[in-house]
């Protein structure tokens, strides 16, 4: 049989969302493939342009709907470096507080879609009954499940509510357990799963640098790289927490990318319960930001997929001059025929599937 | 020992027949009086040839609407009911009590909490009502037959499967060769199906059915050889015969049944339900249509009720390899309580053969849904790998390890 | 008058095999060559069914419909040029 | 009996005919196996009209070997392609001197 391209996507089950992914096969084996990205380009850094500081926080929250908090905290981030304006040590905690429960519910979502890819729809069920818990938090603490809006320019929106602390603690040893105990069943103690995801979609440290991959995928192959370790923000320097790398050998295989994300879980887990107990029963959260402002302002978060990066310039005006966005998922991308070349064509969505495509964020 | 709830299928329904052809018959001579040619179309209603070929069509006709509409339709429930309650959420509830016109049923609000028994019933008349789309540059003649092949072949082994001692169309001497015969046919349907719909999915997932159907019925074939050279005989009921007694192995009388999977078959067993697991493409060996990468294999461009038989056949697939595993392996229907009670001089039995045979179905049928909800999909080359590597040398050990058995008594 | 059933079948089937095997050999499109193949050696293991030898029969429908007119489209399929033009079509001179 | 003669000898030459004039490979062995066909129909029927069954084992060992064929064949004119890019017979010459 002649080499062919096969097209996985726009409408496929594969892509969650709206890409293409060109896989060149010989047989079952790829050859080559080509990511085909842009379906779902909507300006934003143009749009945002045109909109105040305080709104554009929409805007950024439907970047990934997976993971709004991250990416508008990350945008608030921006502006507050800008405007110069520090954020009250409470509304600090609660905004990492909100930022890692919006990552177990990003995770969850990503391991509830990986179940699937792999042929297995219980990890589907599953995920996204544990999720359910998650949203009901943020919904608690936001007053949405999608989209939250929450973070603000100067803070968060509002205080927490009352019995938030209790039903923190509750969901999260609740999941905690079925962690420890439900979920390795049907994934990485399962024998099929490891034939599926092991010594596949290798990607060697160099490579991932080189490339511009980072977040769990780079910690994957072993580069002990976390921004909230390395280069704090908020509170993170005063909770006590260990990056998720994965540790044998250097090479990143589905795996390693597996292990490390459902690691983060549990991770995230720890720092909710620190940053309760640690942070301020009252205080205020939030500041009143200046409404004009001028110079520049620069972010650089982990995001649930990587480093997300916000630069904001202001020339004086109440809107922003220039926002440029630099979102993990896009700059993975490039590096997604690596990864591909030599599998087979089943392969592909084990591979896609463990580097967590959003294509919110991709696209922009 | 045993006693089915049918003495014996075909001369219940001659006998039936033949009662009904004779009220037929005579009123065919009434009325040959004032019309005489009519004598001798009653007198050719009479001959034993015409009675026989009607009843063979109706004893196939009972044994099709057994499968599918009875047995069909509670597999896929079971199926549908069973991998629910895995991901922790109900699964089919809407029945004939939620339809709006019951007086307790607001219209609004209509109560959901049924047993969804016949939630496949309305699926089907769903997909009877959706058009039948082509593609445009598709092979018409061959997209059209594979379906009817596929689905042809699959009722074929239920032509000789028989459900109890009784309850069969026809018992051949060569029985399980032709169920093995009729399983394999489908990877040409299947093949033709993938090339013909002209489409890159369609092409790779025919591909790899064929290859996987192809190399697991190797096996397949394989640990039936071994477990021949035990039984002497392909004849399904010989075999469940034999199977109906009590076990004797190291000079005494275990308290187990002389099933064929108690002993040296153990191998044999396990291979033939991986094969089997295989041919009926369940989810570990479901390859051909993996939705996530495939969108849906070799199945992505048939639509309407041709979409809805090539679906359902995977689960009468299903029906008759639990029954093959139950036949060969499990002691068929035989089963411990046999009591009969005589009613009018005719013994009725308690529980029939039937029931235990069916318990054996489901209760495979229900552990291969558990398995096959359970774990993701092997790769294609994974599982060639498996066929070759594995499956192929040990079911040669299991024939050398039957045939030393035999050997030594 | 005794018909002789077995010796009609036995034309009905043999019509059917002659025209079987003459659609595979000037057929120009492989795969339905493949199939007529398939449908042509069913056939003629009806025909050993005639001379009650249902094992042989039951063989050649093993062997003759489940694996070598795979084995063929598997071939056809696999020696093709390009992937999505009309399979098997013999090139032009 | 001469029916079978019959039927058979119509098959050999209409296996002969896809031989000797189809130039596609695949084909070819099609005609092969119906050539192969036509003298295993001369066993069973030879052996149903004497009464020996001994004709039946000669037509499975005939199966075996024609699917046997068949495969190897195919894995011939397979990697006949992967050298040529062709599997046209007229235009294979590497046999040749």
């Amino acid at each position: 049989m002649p080499e062919f391209w096969i097209n996985m996507g726009p409408q496929h089950p594969m892509t969650h969302g709206l890409w293409n992914m060109k896989v060149k096969v010989d047989g079952e084996t790829i050859t080559d493939a080509k990511p085909e990205i842009g379906y779902l380009h909507r300006g934003y850094e143009k749009i945002m342009e045109v909109r105040e500081f305080q709104k554009n926080v929409v805007l950024t929250d439907r970047l990934c709907y997976v993971s709004s908090i991250t990416w508008s905290h990350a945008y608030c981030l921006a502006v507050e470096k800008m405007m110069g304006i520090e954020t009250p040590e409470r509304g600090q905690w609660i905004r990492v507080i909100s930022l890692e429960l919006q990552r177990i519910a990003s995770h969850l979502m990503w391991l509830a879609s990986y179940g699937p890819d792999l042929g297995l729809l219980t990890g589907l069920l599953w995920c996204l009954r544990e999720r359910e818990l998650f949203l009901d938090l943020i919904q608690l603490m936001s007053g949405a499940r999608m989209n939250q809006n929450y973070p603000r320019v100067g803070g968060v929106r509002n205080d927490l509510p009352e019995n938030f602390e209790a039903m923190c603690k509750r969901s999260i040893e609740h999941f905690l357990e079925k962690l420890e105990n439900e979920y390795p069943k049907i994934f990485h103690e399962s024998k099929v799963f490891r034939m599926r995801t092991e010594g596949v979609g290798t990607l060697s440290a160099v490579d991932a640098i080189n490339w511009g991959v980072t977040g769990p995928n780079l910690r994957a192959c072993g580069v002990n790289v976390d921004l909230r370790r390395l280069d704090p923000y908020e509170t993170y320097e005063e909770i006590d927490f260990e990056p998720q790398i994965w540790q044998d050998g250097g090479v990143g295989d589905s795996y390693a990318r597996f292990v490390v994300r459902f690691n983060e879980l549990r991770e995230s887990c720890n720092i909710i319960r620190q940053a309760l107990e640690k942070m301020p029963k009252t205080g205020p959260y939030r500041v009143k930001p200046p409404r004009r402002a001028e110079g520049e302002g620069y972010a650089k978060t982990e995001d649930s997929r990587g480093e997300a990066l916000f630069y904001v310039i202001g020339d004086g005006d109440d809107r922003p001059y220039r926002v440029k966005i630099r979102s993990p998922v896009f700059c993975t991308m490039a590096a997604t025929p690596i990864l591909l070349r030599g599998n087979k064509l089943a392969d592909v969505v084990s591979i896609l599937g463990s580097v967590d495509v959003c294509v919110g964020e991709m696209d922009k | 020992m045993s006693a089915p709830l049918i003495p014996n299928l075909f001369a219940v329904c001659k006998v039936l027949v033949a009662a009904i052809i004779g009220i037929v018959q005579s009123i065919i001579y009434a009325l040959s009086g004032p019309i005489p040619p009519l004598r001798g179309l009653g007198d050719w209603l009479g001959l034993d040839a015409v009675i026989t070929v009607v009843t063979y069509l109706i004893v196939v006709t009972i044994v099709v609407l057994w499968v599918t509409v009875l047995n069909l339709f509670t597999v896929m429930w079971v199926e549908r009911k069973l991998y629910s309650r895995l991901q922790d959420r109900y699964g089919i509830m809407i029945s004939i009590w939620s339809l709006p016109f019951w007086p307790f049923n607001r219209v609004h609000r209509p109560t959901h909490k049924g047993l969804g028994y016949l939630q496949n019933l309305a699926d089907g008349v769903k997909l009877i009502q959706k058009e039948n789309i082509t593609p445009r540059n598709a092979d018409s003649a061959m997209f059209h037959i594979s379906p009817v092949l596929i689905a042809s072949s699959t009722l074929m082994v239920f032509a000789v499967l028989p459900w109890s001692s009784g309850f069969y169309v026809a018992n051949l001497d060569l029985g399980i060769l032709f169920i093995l015969a009729a399983f394999s046919l489908a990877p040409l349907g299947i093949l033709i199906a993938g090339y013909a719909a002209n489409n890159k999915y369609t092409l790779v997932g025919g591909f790899r059915a064929a290859a996987m159907l192809l190399s697991y019925s190797i096996p397949m074939v394989l640990a039936v050889i071994a477990l021949v050279v035990f039984t002497g005989t392909l004849d399904p009921v010989k075999i469940v015969q034999q199977q109906d007694r009590p076990l004797v192995a190291f000079g005494t009388t275990l308290p187990l049944p002389a099933w064929y999977v108690f002993g040296p078959q153990f191998l044999g067993f396990l291979i033939f339900s991986v094969a089997m697991i295989a041919e009926m493409e369940r989810v570990p060996f479901d390859i051909p249509e993996a939705e996530a990468e495939l969108v849906e294999g070799w199945t992505t461009e048939y639509s309407g009720m041709r979409f809805g038989i090539v679906f359902a056949f995977k689960w009468l697939r299903m029906l008759a390899a639990c029954a093959l595993i139950s036949i060969l392996y499990l002691g068929g229907w035989s089963g411990p309580v046999f009591t009969t009670l005589s009613v009018g001089g005719i013994p009725v039995p308690i529980v029939p053969e039937e029931i235990w045979f069916l318990l054996r179905i489901y209760f495979l049928a229900a552990f291969f849904v558990v398995l096959s909800w359970s774990v993701p999909r092997v790769r294609i080359d994974q599982i060639l790998n498996i066929g070759w590597k594995r499956l192929i040398p040990y079911s040669l050990l299991a024939i050398l390890v039957a045939a030393g058995f035999r050997v030594l008594g | 008058m005794a018909v002789d059933w077995e010796l009609i079948a036995f034309f009905i089937l043999s019509a059917f095999e002659i025209i079987g095997s003459v659609l595979v050999v000037i057929n120009k499109r492989l795969v339905r060559a493949a199939f007529w193949l398939a449908m042509t050696l069913v056939t003629i293991g009806v025909i050993y069914l005639l001379f009650l030898s249902e094992f042989v029969f039951l063989i050649q429908i093993l062997v003759y419909a489940g694996a070598v007119p795979v084995l063929m489209v598997f071939g056809i399929m696999l020696t093709r040029r390009k992937i999505m033009d009309e399979p098997g079509q013999e090139a032009p001179e | 009996m001469e029916y079978e003669l019959l039927l058979s000898g119509a098959l050999l030459c209409i296996g002969l005919y896809g031989v000797l004039a189809r130039r596609n490979g695949i084909i070819v062995l099609m005609s092969i196996e119906i050539i192969l066909n036509a003298s295993i129909l001369n066993f069973v029927a030879f052996s149903s009209y004497s009464g020996n069954p001994s004709g039946q084992i000669f037509a499975l060992l005939g199966i075996a070997v024609a699917a046997a064929e068949a495969a190897v064949g195919l894995a011939v004119f397979l990697s006949i392609y992967q050298t040529h890019g062709s599997i046209e017979l007229d235009k294979i010459r590497f046999l040749k001197w």
